[in-house]
């Protein structure tokens, strides 16, 4: 097979990255770091949590695209790992779709009704 | 193995050359030689024999079950021999647990491993024209998952049972004192062992198919396979984070399913089915794959739309994960997310109707032969084409809320895992024991065996159908009299059903002590595993095979003389070895 | 078409129980349809499959008449035909549903508590009796709570089903149609009650197809599965012609009768209010411990020293099961039974305690011969406490 | 997991035992570190790496479930999740993800080494990897250890007191978990003696890097008291005498006089955080319990609901009765504990159900970055080995793809904890 040919040549698979890119993807992710745990003392209400996560999904993806390689890996394992988010979200917003929908009124917590009655009267 | 080494215009005349080499069985010898096997055909093998016994023993309590339901007040389980052997219990006490333990052994021990791990190792490889799987290492590991996921079952049967059933539903499952624990780390275990089963195929069929196996020349066994592997991969991990959080639940009391704490049982139901409804398909998935091979060949005719056959597969295998609400529809889930499932609902059985007018199409014009496994796959059409269309009484909301949790129920769904999976999984036995062993059993015998699981089964199921309309609930131990000659009639048929499986075995049990010797091809297939001899060699191919059209029937021919299936002039060429495996081809031919 | 079907599905050949509620028409309706849509799709595929399978026959290594391989048009029309039938399935499906689902204001409301393994319909006023109560026409609301596990209430009649889950109010509703009829008269019943008390039987619904009451039935079961007595979690439904019916009804079991013995009640209470799934009152060791004999003695208790049953340990072990666990023999019984707190007034329990006491009172026999001191009524105690570990100190 | 890591790794490097005359075609070409089912070293590595990408999607999918959980149980109950969250350390959460994600950057190194062929390199990459999985566990013990002290614990074991936040005594929780640690430490130093005197040179080389690797597990810890500190040193009543007393116990290294200090101040470092705990939400979850409440009274009003007046008539007067104390021990109910608390959020039910949360993930994730530390030593040894080159670096690439999705996780978990306001 004509890859045997190639291996004998040296870095036909291998694809080692630079290390500014690494070392610099490192200081980017360590800034954002800082950047997350100090807009946690500034109240943005209800932004607050896409706030933090939009910062933490850009960290993931620096992580995933350079430290592990996907930018330049192959198209089939990027589907992949990219699919399996597309089944987290699936699950997640299905079952807190529905747990939304019903926590409202039928949710009673039972200890409150219970036992704190007399505490209320 | 690479395609640089076949000589170019190497014509293979006769498939059936006598083999001058050892076969995987004989080529070592000894226990640990089968111990410590990496070989997928020796795994396979020993996955045949683990999965048997494991259906072997869930068909036990299955017609423990079904002889206690004989009378309305139960006849088995409160007899003396029941009452001595386990005295403290209470005869419902063991009627749950026998039919708990049914469940969970046919589910997680029988039918998930069933095709993919036995079967599917055993052929995979070889249908694909490897030399092995990609993680040999990983294969064997996976086995004695299961093994270690079994010892676990066992030793929760003997412990003190488990009577939760085989869903493990909070807060029955947190409180009940049965063997929770142990159950819930052996089902732990084997999602691993599925886990890797899963991810050892899709590598496999990704990476590893040689020079001219194209997406599109794979046999459908293999796209089959394919798509269950996503489901265990993608599936199988929630199952496992579920199980952990389940004895976290016991042993700390966290709150998040049990509602003494504050927890919510219905999070864990859609915990638990987001696994468990793909987990159906995981089941009914490599079956199809099988009848698809199956019908063709011995119809000896081409695969009848081999793409539409091949996207449902896949299609099935992505839409399977966003029913899972339809086992839900009673349980508390909010008015809105009920109507959202039931409509998924519906989209999941276009691609399973496909399949069935596939086949039927494929068996058109044929020359079917109505051998021991064409006899199987038609009865699993007949079967699963029941199971399936009871689907739909079930998906529709208002008639779910009558049926749902009652025997019509129960109905379907052995419709669909017995009546599908277990009788494709026998009719892929006996379609590749040739193969596996070497021998041929017994047509008559064969035929017998079909016959008689047919009548029995339908014969235990069809009246399930009338008893859960008519409304009676399932996990019922005793039962109103007016519903006592269904049942009845129910367990008459499960003795024929058992009859007609123990046919089975011992027709396959005898084909090794007096077989005759298996020919290469006895069926006249066009797919790779035939072009190895019977049993095949330990590398599979004494020479590497020329990958050629799956389904291609017409340069096989019956040859009296030698009486077997010989490949008469190849008229294809031997593909140039510069294609790369990965270039989806544009056709099937 | 609808009452067409709605005929054929009351007779006697019918996949069905009997058509009892006013969703029960429009679901059999749509299952017929499924049904009919089934064959419609069935019968020719297996007619195709038996029938090529038979002419298609050839002998070994005859090639097939025919290779062809695909045919896209064919493909698609039976991919995508059917589509539409699967869309007006799920359109009748979610519209019964719906229905179901939209509990008209002003409904008859009546609690239901499900447990192990047992029913308590709460009619109001601490009338709370096993067999539901409804009136026709009316629609009908139940408010169902468990406190131990999943239950899930099934009336077939009424083609309805809700699972019952604890930490959650369920709702369901339904409209009941077809009124019970009074089919033995009050002499007979009483006759049926005093023959049952001789023979120390319990009312058997099935074989005399009539409520104590006299009036006929339709089932309730429990669709969840529970636990060891699952299976005998039923009860029974009474739809009564009027409203002042079932009002006369609820006045019936509204409490203690005037000249009514405590004793007497808390019998009666023994058998309504599920005690007797699980404690008998001859002496078999069932779910918990038996009442016969087992007021004023002694009683092992997990976790502490025995202790005397008596009035506050009864009534304990009524509301706040949990507390001390009964051991009988060495072996602790399981914790199992659900709290009856809120669900019984104080007279209630008085009139159980009266009716445990009437059981065999060893307190009493002490008193009468010394010797009676004896472990003989061992028989142990309430249910039993908590495995879990508690987080407090 | 960590076998299983290997397992699926190490399929490629190792040849089977079977002869190779049963495949047809020539061995020249398979080097030593080719299967023998793979054809080329490419296919083996592009094997290798779906299979990891495989099993990195199953990790996902094992990690959602608790996300789904955390999703479901913040949204139901914020209140809780934004008070209970007051008691986690942020110093120390941002600490752990700057080591972790250093950890990332030596690894994402480590794989260029090897590619490249660089081996001393990237043995000492591989070590400052598990040196920082060491100090993100001794930190992390310092985190659990202060929880089980307080007593905030999963909602079956919660035993928090707000009136009394530092129970006396109690298992010295961190010298349990300091003390594997300790025997592996002490284990390692010894084989780097032994093999130094036999003069087993190759043992030698991995026993120093481990040693070091062992010994920033202290590190770890040390950090964490320092920061857990932070800020609030200098007034201590003593009281913790007995906890104090406990630890020495489990003395020795120079790291755990240190310790011993900074512990004591620690425990008061959290004590204006419980404070505040107490006054910030209970104004808020008092709404929601008379709201809670308001569902059963609102249900009861209506006029037909007669099922649920009377339950909730009954409800009341029969707690009054137990509470009361009239028949009934309520210290042996657990609800009646319940009641007792006086903080709303604060109750095994709620509070009990995030620490739960807690528990289940950053546990998971630990056990993660356990078997990380198993797979990455088998790594560390086979580099100083000197197996891995330009065409096999798989097990490199493989181990350094695991760690970082187990680096993505923390960086999710880590705000979705500790940041909530």
């Amino acid at each position: 097979m004509s890859a045997h040919e190639n291996a004998q040549e040296g870095y036909d698979f291998a694809h080692p990255l630079p290390l500014p890119l690494l070392a610099g993807t490192f200081l980017v992710l360590t800034l954002l770091t800082v950047i997350t745990v100090a807009q946690a003392s500034f109240n943005f209400g209800s932004l607050d949590v896409l706030i933090v996560m939009v910062i933490a999904t850009i960290k993931a993806v620096l992580v995933g695209a350079i430290f592990m390689h996907l930018a330049w890996d192959k198209p089939f394992n990027i589907l992949c790992f990219i699919g399996s988010f597309v089944f987290v979200g699936l699950f997640i917003m299905a079952t807190l779709f529905d747990s939304r929908q019903t926590a409202k009124d039928d949710i009673p917590v039972l200890d409150d009704a219970v036992v704190a009655a007399p505490a209320e009267m | 193995m690479s395609a640089g080494s076949v000589p170019s215009g190497y014509e293979v005349k006769d498939p059936g050359y006598p083999t001058s080499q050892e076969n995987y069985l004989t080529n070592s010898k000894g226990i640990l030689s089968w111990a410590f096997t990496l070989d997928h055909k020796r795994i396979g093998m020993m996955y045949l024999i683990g999965v048997s016994t494991a259906f072997l023993l869930g068909g036990l309590l299955a017609l423990g079950i079904r002889l206690h339901l004989f009378a309305p007040d139960g006849i088995l389980f409160n007899n003396g021999l029941f009452q001595w052997l386990a005295p403290d219990k209470a005869p419902n006490d063991i009627y749950n647990q026998v039919f708990t333990l049914h469940g969970a052994i046919m589910v997680f021990l029988f039918i998930i491993p069933s095709i993919p791990a036995a079967l599917g190792n055993f052929l995979v490889p070889v249908m694909l024209g490897a030399k092995d799987v990609a993680f040999p290492r990983l294969n064997l590991s996976s086995f004695y998952l299961w093994v270690g996921g079994a010892v676990f079952f066992v030793m929760a049967l003997l412990a003190s049972g488990l009577d939760t059933g085989w869903t493990f539903y909070t807060p029955y499952s947190t409180t009940t004192d049965s063997s929770v624990i142990l159950a819930t780390t052996g089902a732990f275990i084997l999602g691993f062992s599925s886990i890797f089963t899963g991810l050892n195929f899709i590598v496999t069929i990704n990476t590893m198919r040689p020079p001219g196996m194209t997406w599109f020349r794979m046999p459908l066994f293999l796209w089959a396979t394919y798509s269950t592997s996503i489901i265990q991969v993608l599936a199988t991990p929630v199952l496992g984070i579920t199980l952990l959080l389940l004895i976290a639940e016991r042993t700390m009391h966290i709150g998040i399913f049990d509602p003494e704490y504050n927890g919510d049982p219905v999070t864990f139901q859609h915990f638990f089915w987001f696994y468990s409804h793909p987990a159906v398909y995981i089941m009914i998935l490599p079956a199809f794959g099988i009848i698809s091979e199956l019908i063709s060949v011995h119809s000896h005719k081409r695969i009848f739309g081999y793409r539409f056959i091949a996207y449902s597969s896949i299609a099935i295998a992505l839409l399977s994960f966003i029913v899972w609400g339809h086992h839900m529809f009673t349980s508390g889930m909010s008015p809105i997310t009920t109507i959202i499932f039931s409509a998924l609902t519906f989209t999941v059985s276009v691609p399973s109707a496909i399949k069935v007018f596939n086949w039927v199409a494929t068996m058109f014009k044929g020359s079917i032969s109505l051998t021991t496994p064409m006899v199987y796959a038609i009865a699993f059409i007949f079967l699963f084409t029941i199971g399936g269309l009871t689907g739909l009484h079930l998906g529709t909301l208002a008639t779910d809320m009558h049926l749902h949790d009652t025997y019509f129920v129960v109905a379907h769904f052995h419709y669909v895992m017995v009546g599908g999976t277990v009788v494709s999984f026998l009719g892929g036995v006996f379609h590749w024991w040739p193969k596996m062993v070497g021998k041929m059993y017994s047509e008559a015998g064969g035929l017998i065996s079909a016959a008689l699981v047919f009548i029995g089964f339908n014969l235990t199921f069809l009246p399930q159908f009338i008893l859960g309309s008519r409304g009676m609930p399932r996990r019922y131990a005793t039962y109103d009299p007016e519903f006592a000659p269904l049942h009845q009639m129910s367990t008459y048929g499960a003795l024929i059903l058992g009859v007609g499986l123990f046919v089975a075995l011992f027709v396959l049990i005898m084909s090794l002590i007096n077989g005759k010797k298996a020919p290469a091809n006895p069926w006249g297939g066009a797919t790779l595993e035939w072009n190895c001899t019977s049993p095949p060699p330990f590398y599979n191919f004494e020479r590497a095979p020329v990958v050629g059209d799956p389904y291609e029937f017409g340069d096989i021919r019956w040859d009296t003389e030698l009486d077997r299936y010989v490949k008469v002039e190849p008229e294809r060429e031997v593909v140039p070895s510069e294609t790369p495996a990965e270039t989806p081809a544009h056709a099937g031919e | 078409m609808m009452s067409l079907l709605g005929d054929y599905t009351s007779s006697k050949l019918s996949v069905f129980p009997k058509s009892a509620s006013s969703f029960s028409g429009e679901s059999d309706w749509v299952f017929h349809f499924i049904s009919i849509v089934c064959v419609v799709f069935f019968v020719p595929i297996a007619v195709a499959l038996f029938g090529f399978a038979w002419k298609y026959r050839k002998a070994k290594g005859e090639p097939a008449d025919s290779q062809t391989d695909h045919n896209t048009t064919l493909e698609l029309v039976w991919s995508i035909g059917p589509s539409f039938l699967l869309v007006v399935m799920f359109y009748f499906g979610a519209r019964g549903y719906l229905d179901m689902r939209s509990i008209p204001e002003g409904a008859y409301n009546v609690g239901v508590d499900a447990y192990k393994w047992g029913w308590g319909m709460n009619y109001g006023n601490g009338v709370i009796h096993p067999e539901l109560h409804v009136v026709a026409g009316e629609p009908t609301k139940l408010t169902m709570t468990s406190k131990d596990v999943i239950h899930s209430l099934y009336i077939p009649a009424f083609r309805v089903k809700k699972d019952i889950v604890p930490g959650r109010f369920n709702y369901i509703w339904f409209k009941a149609m077809e009124p019970s009829e009074k089919v033995m008269s009050d002499e007979e019943l009483k006759q049926l009650a005093a023959k049952d008390k001789e023979e120390n039987l319990s009312w058997n619904y099935d074989e005399r197809q009539c409520t104590p009451d006299g009036y006929t039935f339709y089932d309730l079961y429990c669709a969840e599965y529970c636990g060891t007595n699952h299976s005998e979690m039923q009860t029974v439904v009474v739809v009564h012609e009027t409203q002042e019916e079932l009002d006369a009804w609820i006045k019936q079991y509204s409490s203690r009768g005037p000249d009514e013995s405590p004793a007497a009640y808390g019998a009666k209470l023994y058998e309504r209010r599920g005690c007797k799934s699980c404690h008998s009152i001859d002496g078999t060791r069932m779910v918990g411990p038996s009442y016969q004999g087992s007021f004023g003695t002694m009683r092992e208790i997990v976790g502490g020293d025995p202790v005397k049953v008596d009035e506050n340990y009864i009534r304990e072990s009524i509301l706040n099961p949990k507390a001390k666990v009964a051991i009988q023999q060495g072996v602790a019984y399981q914790p199992v039974m659900p709290s009856y707190k809120g669900q019984l007034s104080d007279d209630d329990i008085y009139s159980l305690i009266e009716f445990i006491k009437s059981l065999g009172d060893a307190s009493a026999a002490e008193e009468a011969s010394e010797s009676a001191a004896d472990e003989a009524a061992e028989t142990a105690a309430a249910e039993d406490a908590d495995a879990e570990p508690v987080s407090v100190e | 997991m960590a076998t299983t890591d290997a397992g699926l790794v190490s399929d490629a490097h190792e040849q089977p035992g079977h002869g190779h005359s049963d495949h047809g075609h020539g061995d020249h070409d398979h080097p030593s570190y080719l299967a023998h089912h793979f054809d080329t070293p490419e296919q083996q590595f592009d094997s290798g790496k779906l299979g990891m990408w495989l099993f990195l999607v199953t990790e996902v999918l094992f990690f959602s479930g608790m996300f789904c959980a955390y999703a479901i149980f913040r949204a139901w109950r914020p209140e809780v999740f934004e008070g209970c969250s007051q008691f986690l350390n942020t110093k120390l959460g941002a600490i752990n993800t700057g080591v972790l994600l250093f950890s990332s950057f030596t690894m994402a190194w480590g794989v260029r080494c090897a590619q490249k062929e660089q081996h001393k390199l990237l043995t000492v990459m591989l070590a400052t990897t598990l040196s920082c999985a060491t100090i993100f566990l001794g930190v992390k013990a310092i985190e659990y250890s202060h929880k089980w002290h307080l007593g905030l614990l999963p909602a079956g074991l919660f035993s928090y007191d707000p009136s009394n936040p530092h129970p006396v005594g109690g298992p010295n929780y961190l010298a349990y978990i300091c003390a594997p640690f300790a025997i592996i430490t002490a284990g390692v130093a010894v084989w780097l003696v032994v093999s130094f005197l036999r003069g087993a040179k190759f043992q030698f080389e991995c026993a120093k890097p481990l040693l070091v690797v062992c010994l920033c597990f202290f590190v770890g810890v040390g950090l964490g008291t320092i920061l857990e500190s932070g800020g609030e040193e200098g007034h201590h009543e003593g009281d913790h005498a007995a906890v104090a007393a406990v630890e020495g116990e489990h003395g020795g290294a120079a790291e755990h006089g240190e310790e011993h200090s900074h512990e004591k101040e620690g425990e008061h470092a959290e004590e204006p955080a419980a404070d505040a705990v107490v006054d910030l939400p209970a104004a808020g979850a008092m709404v929601n319990e008379s709201a809670d409440l308001a569902v059963i009274e609102r249900l009861a009003s209506d006029a037909t609901n007669t099922g649920l007046q009377d339950e909730l008539a009954a409800r009341r007067a029969q707690s009054q009765q137990s509470a009361g104390g009239i028949l009934y021990d309520v210290t042996d109910d657990t609800s009646a504990t319940i009641a007792s608390a006086p903080e709303d959020v604060l109750r095994p039910s709620r509070a009990g159900v995030f620490f739960s949360i807690y528990y289940c993930m950053t546990g998971i994730h630990a056990i993660h970055i356990l078997a990380g530390i198993g797979v990455l030593v088998w790594l560390l040894v086979r580099s100083i080995r000197q197996d891995f080159n330009r065409n096999y670096f798989g097990p490199v690439d493989y181990v350094g793809l695991y760690w970082h999705i187990v680096d993505m996780i923390w960086i999710y978990l880590f705000p979705l904890m500790y940041l909530i306001r």
